[in-house]
């Protein structure tokens, strides 16, 4: 791609926008269907066919098993990335649950609440992802549980400060005069014109979780090999990159990818959202 | 008199200490009435609003609305109160919640005090409504973003009207409209008072609305009434000092009652 | 002025209780994962070779038997007076254990965070000064696709390039073998910086180019990101057209107005990145052979080191609280809006 | 008649006085196309003071910016002369030279026009920085500029912050930002809208004795009907980027021959008698993107004909007045 092909294809938006979504839905049907998708080979060495470079055969090449890592790649989609997936959704619920009771309960408990958000925040997530992992026994389970409750504080703080915004707005105000009750402010109102933040946050997340899980396994804490989970496949590899340098380039290239096109998702939704954006991101 | 301030004081604590900012403020609004408040920033009037709506608890005094108390009034008593008090507020845009449609917002009191339980029936109150504030009813199905500011501060009067309340408050109703505008809202309201027999505390710092629509006169000045009276009288012949300052600072649209035009300072360099 | 001054106190000792009272939530947050998860120390400790008794020996010896309010207490006094307990893997304290380590990390996070903040606030500047062109579009792809780089995966590809392939830079290690000496600081950087010893500073520098790099690639893309935004709508605000009606040139209004007003949000960026950073060491330190906190931590929790991992985990929280400090500081003297509103909040 | 002896005054300023500044059909729109000033034309005398009078979406703020070329998104045709030179065709630099030198601008809300985070002094002395005037010169000005405006504590207020002023008193820096460098013209957007209705007029009445002072010409951008008629020599009536009306204070007021200017005196309730009913514009103002054609006040207008649906009325001079309307209130004024 030319420099000025990419300023076009940045200045119309509109195109880019559409590349975005149908890179993300690819990529998503990848993590639902990518192991039904992908030969049984995969799982089994073939040492005769080891470190092939990349061919008509073997798209990406092979790895030091033999294994053709382009179909391994389409297999462990599921594990790097629906698995990201379900992490930002299980610690976006923790987190709006966590926001939405400071925001609505008494004040002693909204204070407790954010007083332990902040412990959340003031730990790096890899480092508690790290010790929880570790304890519960290195696997891609440990760490999606490790992530999933390390990740809610920023989205509770978050939102939480939004709530208070909306519940001051003229139009909440007006609905308590009109005699709404309680339930009716925050389920009509107040949640409805906050929640539209998460929407955005998720997909940007969703590509920052995939660049997580996969630092955890390649750590050693996260999927352990034979998995196909990118991460690991770039672990696996390093030992011989030197030799076979495509079998540690595809997966990360394919984690770069996933991560890139997820937060360009965010980008995208955030200016639909607010306008005023497009240009600023 | 319908509605009544009797004595409200109301005090924040803030770096320096507690600041007053309602002191022993008393008001009265006499059914079908118009009764304005004229403050300027910081006057207190917001705070008023806040203690006159329930919305805020103030230290002292008495709110009394059709003769009951309206502090520490049970549940069922505010709700009759929030059925027959409404408030419309300055900023048509953010007054109005982005995400419900004309019919939601309009209908939203008849949900909300089971006036109207039956979706087709509500929707013809909406529309007799949008009628009566000069919309169309074919507009109940857009957002409110779709429309000027003038329209929405109609679709605002129609959302506090639709249950029919008695009183009705307005904090700066056109204070953010165009001029060609505010004077279609200013003879809305006063049709409205006229039609519906609607009483209305008017508060703003606009004195020449404040004297179109209102015939009392209430002066606020750094939480306290400093002045009180009929239009005419509080107009033409204000007695506080304050009041005097205030009228003779507002620019006149007439420029045969300006002054003579200054000469330079002789100190000027 | 002494009031000002007096305020600034003021503000320093709030902060600095709500910062004790985080650091005792998460030394006892740390302490209940490390006792609830399944697995018994006393065994690990004593090793898998251990008769029942000598297991039960161990326990005894380091209080493990007594109730777990006795064993936090304990736990908490030694770590009020500076002891953090012994490590298992290494047979030292953990404390000097971290001593040891600590430079090399801080060395390492503080140059990526010079090398990312002066890359991204160039590259902010220029992007902003010529919005929607060229140079600003290919900046913001480029941005993009570095925001998405696993650091990792970045830190193979570099030292494959660079190192093995190239010859260029180091492949590991912190300096060459002429250039050690006695650690003054721990850090070579520092310690030849503080030597005057120029040739062994270019020597460090040589070594930490690539895993910086590695490291903060990420986090440059990040802060071009924050740093342009901010820019732009600062850039777009009223009091822009003012000073730009006042006739100041386009240089000074961007040096001048809006790179402090947009610097805000690039400075608390920034804060929370030390912290992520402090983690993300571990990624870089392993490949590229540093003997730093990330390496000292991946090992402790491989074998398991209670004490070791408690260690590591509160000196990481206690640094991103005292940058958090920091940057609070920072916001303060840069803003005097942030200083009312903190000022006459401490009043009350 | 009493006003007759002050429209003569008026006038003969007009007449005196030589030509300072001269927009001519000047046009600004937008990248898409959509024009948000249409054919502008004007002229302010020395020491006149010129009111650009409208609501919003009128185009008066945007002229104001464009005559200072400061919005470099818009695209702006027609010519601007000052003193005889066209200063739309200046380099930037020369511009600079202009902006503040020459023409000073003052802004409507001083909270988010000045920096917040450096202090007033410097945001006044930086008008004389940027022209070479040295640091203890330039603080001398700023407390001279900010004295005559009616700051006592001049020289211990220029320390402070702007959030740390009350709403006169950041008016009052706004109007020293833009004075201090002793321009010709002063555009003032708005400049007493934010406030209330007492500082209203002391900064009312500083900018006027100022303006006495230093026979400074003002285009004074602003809605209000009651400013207008307290402070303008002439007024300038803008309807959806437009120029609809042009004639002295005393002759608009008097006898508005434009449907808007009659339906806009007419709306504004009066503070000094009681009235029954505002004649009240049907309508909203029109977005110059939604503008309709012809004169595009014809729907909002009782006296509309096919004729105002399809042409644009020219700004045709009648009576030492301009206006542009086909169907013009011709009571009383004879064209020339």
């Amino acid at each position: 791609m030319t420099l000025a092909a990419v300023r076009r294809s940045v200045q119309s938006s509109g195109k880019l926008d559409m590349f975005v979504f149908a890179l993300t839905g690819f990529l998503i049907f990848l993590a639902i269907f990518g192991p039904l998708l992908a030969p049984d080979s995969i799982y089994r060495s073939d040492i005769g066919n080891a470190l092939q470079p990349p061919s008509g055969a073997h798209w990406f090449g092979t790895d030091d098993q033999g294994r053709d890592i382009f179909w391994r790649l389409v297999a462990g989609a599921q594990a790097t990335l629906l698995s990201s997936v379900l992490i930002v959704a299980a610690y976006s619920l923790i987190g709006v649950a966590v926001a939405t009771i400071a925001a609505v309960g008494p004040k002693w408990l909204d204070e407790l609440l954010m007083r332990i958000t902040d412990i959340g925040l003031a730990l790096p997530g890899l480092i508690v992802a790290l010790g929880f992992a570790a304890a519960l026994g290195p696997s891609l389970e440990s760490a999606i549980i490790a992530k999933a409750i390390t990740g809610w504080p920023v989205t509770a703080r978050l939102l939480r400060s939004i709530l208070m915004q909306t519940m001051t707005a003229q139009y909440v105000v007006g609905a308590q005069v009109l005699g709404a009750s309680k339930w009716r402010l925050m389920t009509r109102h107040v949640l409805p014109n906050s929640l539209d933040i998460l929407i955005v946050k998720w997909a940007g997340d969703i590509g920052a979780t995939v660049l997580i899980l996969a630092a955890m396994s390649f750590i050693g804490v996260g999927a352990q090999a034979p998995s196909a989970e990118w991460g690991a496949m770039v672990a696996d590899a390093k030992g011989y990159v030197s030799s076979a340098w495509w079998a540690v380039a595809a997966p990360g290239a394919m984690i770069a990818i996933t991560s890139v096109a997820f937060s360009l998702l965010g980008d995208i939704l955030q200016v639909w959202r607010d306008p005023s954006l497009r240009d600023s991101r | 008199m319908l509605f009544e301030l009797a004595h409200i004081t109301k005090t924040f604590p803030t770096a320096q200490g507690r600041i007053t900012s309602l002191d022993d403020v008393s008001l009265s609004v006499g059914e079908g009435q118009a009764v304005g408040l004229v403050g300027e920033s910081g006057s207190g009037k917001t705070t008023l609003i806040r203690c006159a709506l329930l919305l805020t608890q103030p230290d002292g005094g008495a709110v009394t609305f059709d003769g009951t108390s309206m502090l520490g009034a049970t549940r069922e008593q505010v709700r009759q109160f929030r059925r027959q008090v409404q408030l419309v507020f300055q900023d048509p845009f953010s007054s109005l919640n982005p995400r419900m449609t004309v019919e939601e917002l309009v209908g939203e009191g008849l949900v909300i005090h089971g006036i109207e339980n039956s979706a087709a029936r509500r929707r013809d109150s909406v529309a007799e409504m949008l009628t009566v504030v000069g919309l169309r009813p074919d507009d109940m199905k857009r957002y409110p973003n779709s429309f000027s500011g003038g329209q929405r501060q109609r679709i605002a009067i129609a959302r506090a009207l639709a249950i029919r309340p008695r009183l009705l408050v307005c904090d700066e109703p056109v204070s953010a409209l165009d001029v060609s505008v505010q004077a279609q809202v200013i003879n809305l309201l006063r049709e409205m008072q006229k039609a519906l027999g609607l009483t209305i505390l008017f508060v703003a710092h606009d004195l020449a609305v404040v004297r179109h629509l209102c015939a009392h006169v209430y002066v606020l000045n750094r939480g306290k009434i400093v002045e009180s009276g009929s239009r005419d009288q509080v107009f033409d012949h204000p007695t506080h000092p304050y009041t005097q300052a205030l009228l003779a600072a507002v620019p006149i649209p007439d420029p045969r009652r300006r002054p003579p035009r200054r000469q330079p300072a002789p100190a000027a360099s | 002025m002494p009031s000002r001054y007096r305020s600034y106190l003021r503000f320093l000792g709030r902060r600095l209780a709500v910062t004790a009272m985080t650091l005792f939530g998460l030394m006892t947050l740390v302490f209940l994962m490390i006792k609830v998860i399944p697995g018994d120390e006393a065994r690990i400790i004593a090793g898998p070779e251990a008769s029942p008794a000598q297991v039960e020996a161990v326990r005894v010896k380091l209080g493990l038997d007594a109730p777990l309010v006795v064993q936090y207490v304990r736990f908490a006094g030694r770590v009020a007076q500076g002891d953090l307990g012994t490590s298992i893997s290494t047979l030292q304290p953990v404390v000097r254990d971290l001593a040891e380590v600590l430079p090399s990390t801080l060395e390492l996070v503080v140059a990526t965070m010079v090398f990312s903040l002066l890359m991204a606030t160039a590259a902010a500047l220029v992007a902003a000064s010529r919005r929607g062109d060229m140079v600003d579009s290919s900046s913001r792809v480029v941005a993009v696709i570095a925001g998405g780089l696993p650091t990792f995966w970045l830190a193979l590809v570099l030292q494959y390039l660079f190192a093995a392939k190239w010859r260029i830079f180091p492949i590991s290690g912190q300096q060459s073998f002429q250039f050690i000496a006695d650690p003054i600081t721990g850090s070579p950087l520092l310690d030849a910086l503080l030597r005057g010893n120029f040739s062994a500073f270019v020597n460090a520098v040589d070594y930490i180019v690539l895993p910086a790099t590695a490291l903060g690639v990420f986090f440059a893309a990040q802060l071009f990101r924050t740093l342009r935004a901010s820019l732009i709508s600062i850039l777009q605000s009223e009091f822009i057209v003012a000073v730009r009606s006042k006739g100041a040139s386009f240089a000074r209004i961007l040096l001048r107005h809006a790179l402090p007003n947009a610097m805000g949000p690039t400075i608390t960026l920034a804060g929370i990145q030390l912290g992520i950073m402090v983690g993300s060491a571990v990624l870089v330190e392993g490949i590229f052979g540093r003997q730093g906190l990330g390496a000292y931590l991946q090992n402790a929790v491989a074998q398991k080191d209670t004490f070791a991992v408690l260690g590591t985990v509160l000196v990481i929280g206690a640094f991103v609280c005292l940058i958090n400090l920091v940057v609070d500081l920072l916001q303060l003297a840069l803003d005097p809006r942030v200083r009312a509103a903190q000022f006459e909040g401490a009043a009350r | 008649m009493n006003a007759a002896p002050d429209l003569a005054a008026a006038e003969a300023v007009e007449a005196a006085a030589p030509e300072l500044l001269r927009v001519e059909g000047l046009s600004v729109s937008l990248p898409g196309g959509v024009a948000l000033v249409d054919g502008v034309s004007l002229t302010i005398h020395r020491g006149e003071r010129v009111a650009l009078v409208g609501e919003s979406g009128s185009g008066k703020s945007v002229t104001a910016q464009a005559v200072l070329r400061l919005n470099d998104r818009l695209r702006i045709d027609g010519r601007v002369m000052l003193d005889g030179r066209d200063i739309l065709s200046l380099s930037e630099r020369e511009m600079a030279g202009v902006r503040g030198g020459r023409i000073g601008l003052a802004f409507q809300d001083a909270m988010v026009c000045l920096d917040p985070i450096m202090t007033v002094g410097d945001q006044i002395e930086e008008s004389l920085r940027i022209r070479g005037v040295g640091r203890a010169e330039a603080r001398r000005r700023a407390i001279a500029i900010l004295t005559e405006l009616g700051v006592h504590d001049a020289a211990d207020r220029l320390g402070s912050y702007v959030h740390e002023f009350s709403g006169g008193m950041r008016q009052r820096v706004v109007l020293a930002m833009a004075l201090v460098a002793q321009p010709d013209l002063l555009i003032a957007d708005e400049p007493t809208t934010a406030l209330d209705v007492r500082v209203q007029r002391q900064v009312l009445d500083l900018l006027d004795q100022f303006a006495a002072n230093h026979a400074l010409s003002v285009l004074l951008i602003t809605h209000d009907m009651g400013i207008v008629a307290s402070f303008a020599d002439r007024v300038v009536v803008m309807y959806s980027g437009r120029i609809v009306e042009d004639a002295s204070v005393f002759d608009l007021f008097e006898r508005p021959l434009h449907p808007y200017t009659q339906g806009l005196l007419a709306a504004i309730p009066r503070v000094d008698r009681s009235q029954d009913e505002l004649a009240a514009v049907p309508g909203s103002p029109v977005p110059p993107a939604l503008r309709p054609s012809g004169c595009a006040f014809h729907p909002r207008c009782a006296k509309a004909t096919e004729v105002c649906r399809t042409e644009v009325p020219p700004l045709e001079t009648m009576g030492g007045r301009r206006v542009a309307c086909h169907h013009p209130a011709t009571d009383g004024v004879h064209a020339v």
